[in-house]
């Protein structure tokens, strides 16, 4: 399950003055804005190679991993996974990785 | 309670007697006695508030700006220099909409170092946003005081509350000092419709593009325009419970006046005495007190210039290469009026040159005696 | 199941920082060790765009922004009106950039130092202003290029010693972490939460396009700085007791640091020499006021 | 309308004593102003303050340059500073001294004496190389001006000072009743 | 020699030819490009002067005082919170009369954060006593920097710079780039008649009472009355010697026009376009920009609004409480005239709203439609 | 005939300070070691009055009177000045209160620090806001009164730790001087003259009016303070070598020193001890930082 | 009047491109005015810099709202961003991809490419996971909308550019010449 | 010889505004204000006792004494002079006299 989910779709603009409220105060979460697209190459977990050290997980800036509880040879285990809506692409999961379990995959050009 | 208050005091018995949360300030002449006598009111435990020594200005607005968007009813006090070193967050304050009240001591600004008075500091401040509010008695600015906070925390902007260095910041006056409970009753409390809370997590202030930032600051003006009304309510309504009625204008002997004088401050007062002595030599003279300059009392001002024969505004104040900032500004409101008298601007008292009853009794001479106005004239130079 | 690090996200994606931003970064790892009952004072930097437009935020917990130079002074009224509301389980958190702390923000901070206010001032230290496209900061490391140090004439002075000058503060509490070590970042917070008067947290957060390096490498570098010595890991209670977290005993040579980024490569070797030098006598200074040499 | 004018020197408490006859006056329902002359004077240095007094609200907010009477804390001040400039004519000045009135030469004025000096350091008001006058010497400004009754001032006095309210009183009162005025 | 700048650089530029001797500055978006590019040339030794990297824009004006007090040419650049920031620094460099020039990049105040165009910021710092120069192009940027060194070392004031953020500072234009002998010959170098010397040792700024302060400030009033023939003649002679001639105001069509539209900065320069297109179309239409506004060209309104049907001020400003300040000053200036034409204020692109020909020509047709002015007409709030 | 101190008056009497006003004395002294070819950068303070009203002065060297924040920045410009006109051999000063040193001025006086310009900056430390009328500063000690640290709530934080901010800055030369030892006075600043970078000398300049003392017991109180290791003599070279001018080895008790001064009077004797702790832990500090414990 | 409007990504120069083309055309004596999109876009995000060329001065300084033609720095914003907002008629789209100009589908626009990833990588601007493309594409640019010579464009490439002026000049001529064309 | 000379004698206000600088610049020393004026006790030296030593020169905040060359002993010494003029009466130099030279003498009153 993601932890978090969009509450507006699209950046809100407000249509007319009479919706503002009286100073500029947040009330929508940055989610509608899918930095995905910023993103050149795509990081890709291989979870077969996958130690589930987190690693990747903890080092994400945005954070565009997110964790999903499985069993892993009878363990309890979090699995990362990657949420393309967000991923910039910063491959920093990558470099991180002890095992070298997430791979570059350029985006089409 | 009659008392014999310096201004300066009266200004912290407003403050206490609104029952200000957070008090961050900073010391500067003559507004000491502001910060000293709060200082001691808290720590004698008479109010409960958290006095915060900042380190300068700059820090004092930011702090109050802080407790005021955190919920919290906040003051402070400064002068020139001060008042200066705050330009930033006093645009601030406006744009975060936080109802802060701050007590301004009219100085003339340095270099030279001078501490007298002058308007040209907080005129500085016209274009902030700030709401201003130039007293002519002690009694005035304690009531000025709790006033601007039930105008302020109505409409979300900040009030100065503008007094003479020395004339009436040092000088003491009797002073009737209300009663707590009807200033309570008066004033309620302070709870603005968004604040720091992390039960309901809202950013204040983020970056605003040119698709928004447009409309915010047309609804800054919509709630300056609207606190003209409130000014007036809330005036009213001071008389009804206190005794004494306040508007953002205020007339003395205009009814028939042909000559009329719009002065503010203390030389508005000293004005009143002018008058009753020309008065009394036949001239039909009569004054216009500006209170509030901001939001400007457009109404007020068109209605009482109206068929004057002439029209004379005094300003202790120069907005270098345009002139006396009043004088400028009743111009400007006057221009588009059907009945345009002509009207006269003098520059007098700047750095504290002592305006007396003769000056402004000569200065109204010698506008009789002149056909056209000019951009600046000037009283009290030695030439 | 354990996890190493809180699993609660405060910080939601979809931010405005650069790809591989080590200040975004920062902010989650701090948000998870801080938690929702959090209020933030940031004066101009590069999280007062990270954060995103009005009407959106990506922090989740309440945000002021504030004028550049009043981070701590904006706290401290913060956390008076708390005081008198009596809302006290909040942290009140001043968080600024290098440039909003060692330089224009360091009067207002000196004040809430002096005056011992119950405020948290994080700085997460990208080492120059990066906000405003990479000006020299008093942060800026020697011999580093930014826009207003050119390759001709990089840095000439080396960083401000904050930590020290806010320890000459006696304040009760002082730490430096990077995000190369989430664990230890999250536990310092952790105490300065506890800890009650002013405490100063200096994160180092590396920047890919001011440190001209590659986005994938900012966890490396934070690394490397720890590793190199260039950037110790410390505690410090009441100005007085110095202690390393991490006492490197076979640094990697800060070369290794320093050729990963683009702003040092116009350094010659003698240059790096005189950098090493720098670093290894710094280091000595710490080990002496840690106790350790 | 009275207008007084005091002359003192930095750290004697003249503005204080013209706040405290404020008060007095503004007991018995008086319209009152009180300030000090606006400047930068230091602790020694000559200074000044005024009072105006009115059975109206007072509304002019000039300087006064045309007192009615004068008041001179500090006898050393009468060589060091014009203490008559602007004075009307007629009017008292009120010095606190060791000598007789007699012993003053103020051409168109009437001159009282009162040692407010000895009073006060009888009194321990400040201490015996620097007494604190201010007070005492009211006494002999509302004894001579009859600006308000003894017992007005006296409660003005104890709510006024900072410490020693009642020796502040006794001082005021003995300066009321020992002061000596010029034969008329 | 013609070259594409970008409005910052244009800035850098104009200082580098006046042989700037001391600059102290912190950067500020979207002024950043104009330090960087100074501190790059006085890295490469191609300008002899001192790059003060100060810790923030209160500093940055401290140290341009000091230096211009001591003798030497002062420069800097910033943008709206770094101009709030300067501000009593702004007031001291008047009082201390240090001709020091400032470019600034107009640009909206914060809160919200924002970083586009508006003319609040440099027109908050009105009263201040600086002069201000409001430019169309980038050429007038560098241009106006090399005239301000000329006009305030001879009146001993300090002039301000000002351009529209991104609109001008980031937009590269087609700049000819004076020749320094040119320059030099056109502007000698600093020579104030006091300074900080300590064969001639004078305090500067000492504490000066009512006795005196007045008569300082009436002296600098004075100095800003000069200051308008001196940028008449000023701007003449560079017309002289580089080609390009400069007044306080510009006029555009004006000979017939019966409806005059006034703007400044870069909404001047699209309207500009407007005018030829509604000509076009057979309206009687004309344009007076106005370039200076501190000090304020009286004679030039006054002659060019004579006799007019109808007046459109156009501001992309505003003072809470009292309207746009062109259109105030504006109105303002004409009051005491015998002609007075009817003056409509038109408050549009705040915070960056983007200003279109198309925009103007609607503005025109509005007034035109219109009977009676009103003190605040908004045009492009989302309603 | 060789007299203790360089006989030449460059100040002036006639100026406007209060009977025994340690301040002026500092600044006698100061210019008898400074010399004519010297500039004073000025904030507001007790020195903007004491110098006298346009158009005199008393101190018969250029003297530009700066805003109150700005005395180190406006130092920068004038050294900035006289670099590029030629003129090096002026001692450009910043001259400042302690409130306009250790408050308000304190961000100016970083970043002077922080470039290392070339300026002399004294502090005449009185201890609290005197100017405007006795309020705090930064600088006031524990325990003392001032109108805004009223009697029934004084002063509860110790003096800030100017001199161990300062030296954390690494600024070539800091010292700290008083009135009651001339000679070591001048002496500091003769030698703050002739090095170059930024220096910092803090001059503890009793105020009779702001202590409440007697104006005969100026100088005596200033020779209690350092007989009484309130207040250290010390110079500091690099921010690194410290060195203590006078090792007091019997000091007196700090109440002799507290006893004279009216803004302690309302110390009761458990308040006396812990100051008295404070000054013993302060001073063992120092020996550390000195090498001598 | 010429209205263009670049699309890249922040840190890939893409102001820096349509600057150097304002160069080029300039030196031609025409008169232009290069802009970039007003905002504060980081490095990775989709960014956009507009440029107008004309004989006479250029008063008009709104923005560009429906530019003639597009340039696209980068491919993968096809997908980000509607590139063709505002695009007028019968313009160019000339796009930074290995792809053919029939590989696109535009409607009513006329497609190039070039691969200038390809000629950047060869002559070594910026690194090869982050090639600098923008002095490559506006060889293309150039050739495509024939706004001025080639030789001057390559001047104001060598002049225009920090580092590496010949490289980048060669690459901007080999985009020149291997731009392709969709058939009119 | 006193080693200073006051360059005017009253306070300097300019008559009319044609006589002011451009600024506010000192043109006068402040040595027209005579501070004596403030003086409620004046320190006398009585000669007799004087050691020479000159702690009350060094001493004097103002400075108000003055040296002049004498011969004492047939030593060459300097004799501190107090100028009246300028004396605050202060009375540090009386308290730091080491011998007690210097009398407070209550001004006339
Ligand atoms: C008074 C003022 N001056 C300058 C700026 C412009 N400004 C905004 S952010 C910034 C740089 C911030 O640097 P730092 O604090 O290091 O944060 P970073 O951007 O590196 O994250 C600057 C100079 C401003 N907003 N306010
Ligand atoms: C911005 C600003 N704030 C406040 C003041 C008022 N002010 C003038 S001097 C002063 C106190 C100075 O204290 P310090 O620096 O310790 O010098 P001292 O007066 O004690 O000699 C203050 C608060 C000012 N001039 N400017
Ligand atoms: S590439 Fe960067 S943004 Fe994407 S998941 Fe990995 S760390 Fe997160
Ligand atoms: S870092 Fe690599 S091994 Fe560890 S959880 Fe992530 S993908 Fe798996
Ligand atoms: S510039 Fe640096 S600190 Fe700022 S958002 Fe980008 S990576 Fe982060
Ligand atoms: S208040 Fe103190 S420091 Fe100021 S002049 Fe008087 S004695 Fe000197
Ligand atoms: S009493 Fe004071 S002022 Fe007079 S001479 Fe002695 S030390 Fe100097
Ligand atoms: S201090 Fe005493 S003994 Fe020494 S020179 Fe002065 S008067 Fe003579
Ligand atoms: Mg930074
Ligand atoms: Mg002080």
């Amino acid at each position: 399950m993601k932890p978090w989910k969009p509450d507006i779709d699209r950046k809100m603009v407000f249509k007319s003055v009479r919706e503002y409220p009286p100073m500029a105060v947040s009330l929508y979460t940055m989610m509608f804005n899918k930095t995905g697209t910023w993103r050149t190459v795509r990081p890709v977990i291989n979870y077969e190679k996958c130690v589930y050290c987190l690693m990747c997980w903890k080092f994400c800036p945005e954070p565009a991993i997110y964790l999903e509880p499985i069993e892993v040879k009878g363990k309890e285990r979090m699995k990362p996974i990657i949420d393309y809506d967000y991923c910039k692409g910063c491959m920093i999961c990558a470099e991180e990785c002890p095992v070298k379990a997430i791979e570059g995959v350029e985006e089409e050009r | 309670m009659r008392k014999v208050l310096m201004g300066n005091h009266a200004l912290s018995y407003g403050a206490t007697l609104s029952r200000v949360q957070v008090i961050a300030a900073y010391p500067i002449t003559p507004q000491t006695q502001v910060v000293e006598l709060l200082s001691e009111i808290v720590a004698d435990g008479k109010l409960k508030a958290k006095f915060i020594r900042v380190e300068s200005e700059h820090s004092a607005m930011a702090a109050c700006i802080g407790a005021s968007a955190a919920g919290a009813r906040a003051f402070t006090a400064t002068s020139a220099q001060g008042l200066a070193l705050m330009h930033e967050m006093l645009h601030w304050a406006v744009g975060a909409r936080t109802p802060i009240v701050l007590g301004n001591i009219n100085r003339a600004m340095a270099p030279p170092w001078t501490i007298w008075t002058e308007q040209n500091d907080s005129l500085s401040q016209r274009d902030t946003g700030w709401m201003q509010v130039y007293c002519q008695n002690n009694q005035e600015v304690l009531d000025s005081v709790i006033q601007a906070y039930k105008v302020s925390e109505r409409v979300l902007l900040p009030t100065m509350i503008v007094l003479d260095a020395f004339v009436l910041s040092h000088t003491y006056e009797v002073v009737d000092i209300p009663e707590q409970e009807k200033v309570d009753e008066y004033l309620p409390p302070y709870n603005p419709p968004y604040k720091l809370d992390p039960d309901e997590p809202h950013a204040f202030g983020g970056l605003t593009g040119p698709d928004g930032y447009f409309e915010l600051r047309y609804i800054i003006e919509k709630a300056m325009e609207e606190s003209r009304e409130v000014w007036r309510e809330t005036g009213k309504e001071f008389g009804e419970v206190f005794g004494r009625e306040y508007g953002l204008t205020e007339e003395y002997k205009t009814g028939d006046a042909e000559f009329l004088i719009v002065a503010s401050a203390t030389i508005a007062s000293t004005a009143r005495v002018a008058v009753d002595v020309m008065r009394e030599k036949g001239k039909k003279v009569g004054l216009l007190r500006i209170r509030v300059i901001r939001p400007f009392p457009f109404d007020e001002v068109r209605e009482c210039l109206k068929g004057r024969k002439k029209v004379l505004v005094i300003d202790r104040n120069v907005s270098f290469g345009f002139g006396g900032i009043f004088y400028q500004e009743v111009k400007s409101a006057m221009y588009n009026e059907e009945h345009r008298p002509p009207i006269f601007g003098i520059i007098t008292g700047l750095g504290g040159r002592d305006v007396r009853v003769e000056d402004i009794m000569e200065m109204v001479e010698d506008v009789e005696r002149r056909e056209k106005p000019e951009d600046i004239i000037w009283k009290g130079v030695r030439v | 199941m354990r996890l190493p690090l809180p699993e609660r996200e405060v910080m939601t994606p979809g931010h405005l920082a650069c790809q591989g931003c080590g200040a975004a970064l920062t902010m989650r790892l701090a948000l998870k060790a801080l938690g929702p009952r959090t209020v933030l004072s940031i004066p101009a930097c590069c999280w007062s765009v990270i954060d995103g437009p009005f009407p959106h935020s990506t922090v989740n917990v309440p945000l002021f922004h504030t004028a550049f130079e009043t981070a701590a002074s904006t706290a401290s009224g913060i956390r008076a009106a708390f005081e008198i509301l009596g809302k006290e389980d909040v942290n009140v958190v001043a968080w600024a950039g290098d440039g909003g702390t060692y330089d224009i923000g360091i009067q207002a901070l000196s004040g809430a130092a002096e005056r011992n206010d119950n405020i948290i001032y994080i700085c997460y230290d990208n080492e120059a202003y990066m906000n405003t496209g990479i000006q020299r900061s008093a942060a800026t490391p020697l011999g580093a290029w930014t826009t207003t140090t050119p390759v001709k004439h990089p840095k000439s002075e080396p960083k401000k010693d904050m930590v020290s000058i806010l320890a000459a503060h006696r304040i009760p509490y002082i730490a430096t972490a990077t995000i190369a070590y989430p664990e230890d970042l999250v536990r310092k917070l952790e105490r300065a939460k506890e800890t009650k008067g002013t405490k100063f947290i200096l994160i180092l957060s590396p920047c890919p396009p001011g440190w001209k390096t590659r986005p994938e490498d900012t966890v490396k570098l934070s690394r490397l700085a720890v590793q190199s010595r260039v950037f110790p890991l410390l505690e410090i209670e009441n100005g007085e007791k110095w202690i390393l977290n991490m006492n490197i005993k076979k640094p990697v040579p800060v070369v290794e640091y320093l050729k990963l980024q683009g702003r040092f490569r116009h350094l010659k070797e003698e240059d790096i020499q005189r950098i090493q030098e720098y670093v290894d006598k710094e280091w000595e200074r710490i080990l002496k006021r840690c106790g350790l040499a | 309308m009275i207008e007084i004018r005091f002359h003192g020197r930095g750290g004697q408490g003249t503005v204080v004593a013209s706040k405290i006859l404020a008060d007095a006056v503004s007991k018995e329902g008086k319209w009152v102003q009180a300030f000090p002359e606006f400047g930068v004077e230091r602790r020694g240095a000559p200074v000044t303050a005024f009072i105006r007094i009115d059975e109206q609200p007072v509304y002019i907010k000039s300087k006064i340059y045309q007192p009615q009477h004068i008041v001179v804390l500090d006898p050393t001040l009468i060589q060091a500073v014009n203490v008559t400039e602007g004075l009307k004519e007629g009017g008292w000045i009120i010095i606190n001294t060791e000598r007789k009135p007699e012993d003053f030469n103020f051409g168109p004025y009437k001159v009282a004496t009162v040692d407010a000096t000895r009073i006060a350091i009888k009194y321990r008001l400040g201490s015996k190389t620097a007494p604190i006058v201010n007070t005492a010497i009211l006494g002999a400004v509302v004894n001579v001006l009859g600006l308000c009754r003894l017992d007005t001032l006296l409660d003005a006095v104890k709510e006024g000072v900072p410490v020693k309210p009642e020796e502040n009183a006794e001082a005021a009162k003995e300066a009321y009743e020992s002061v000596r005025k010029e034969e008329q």
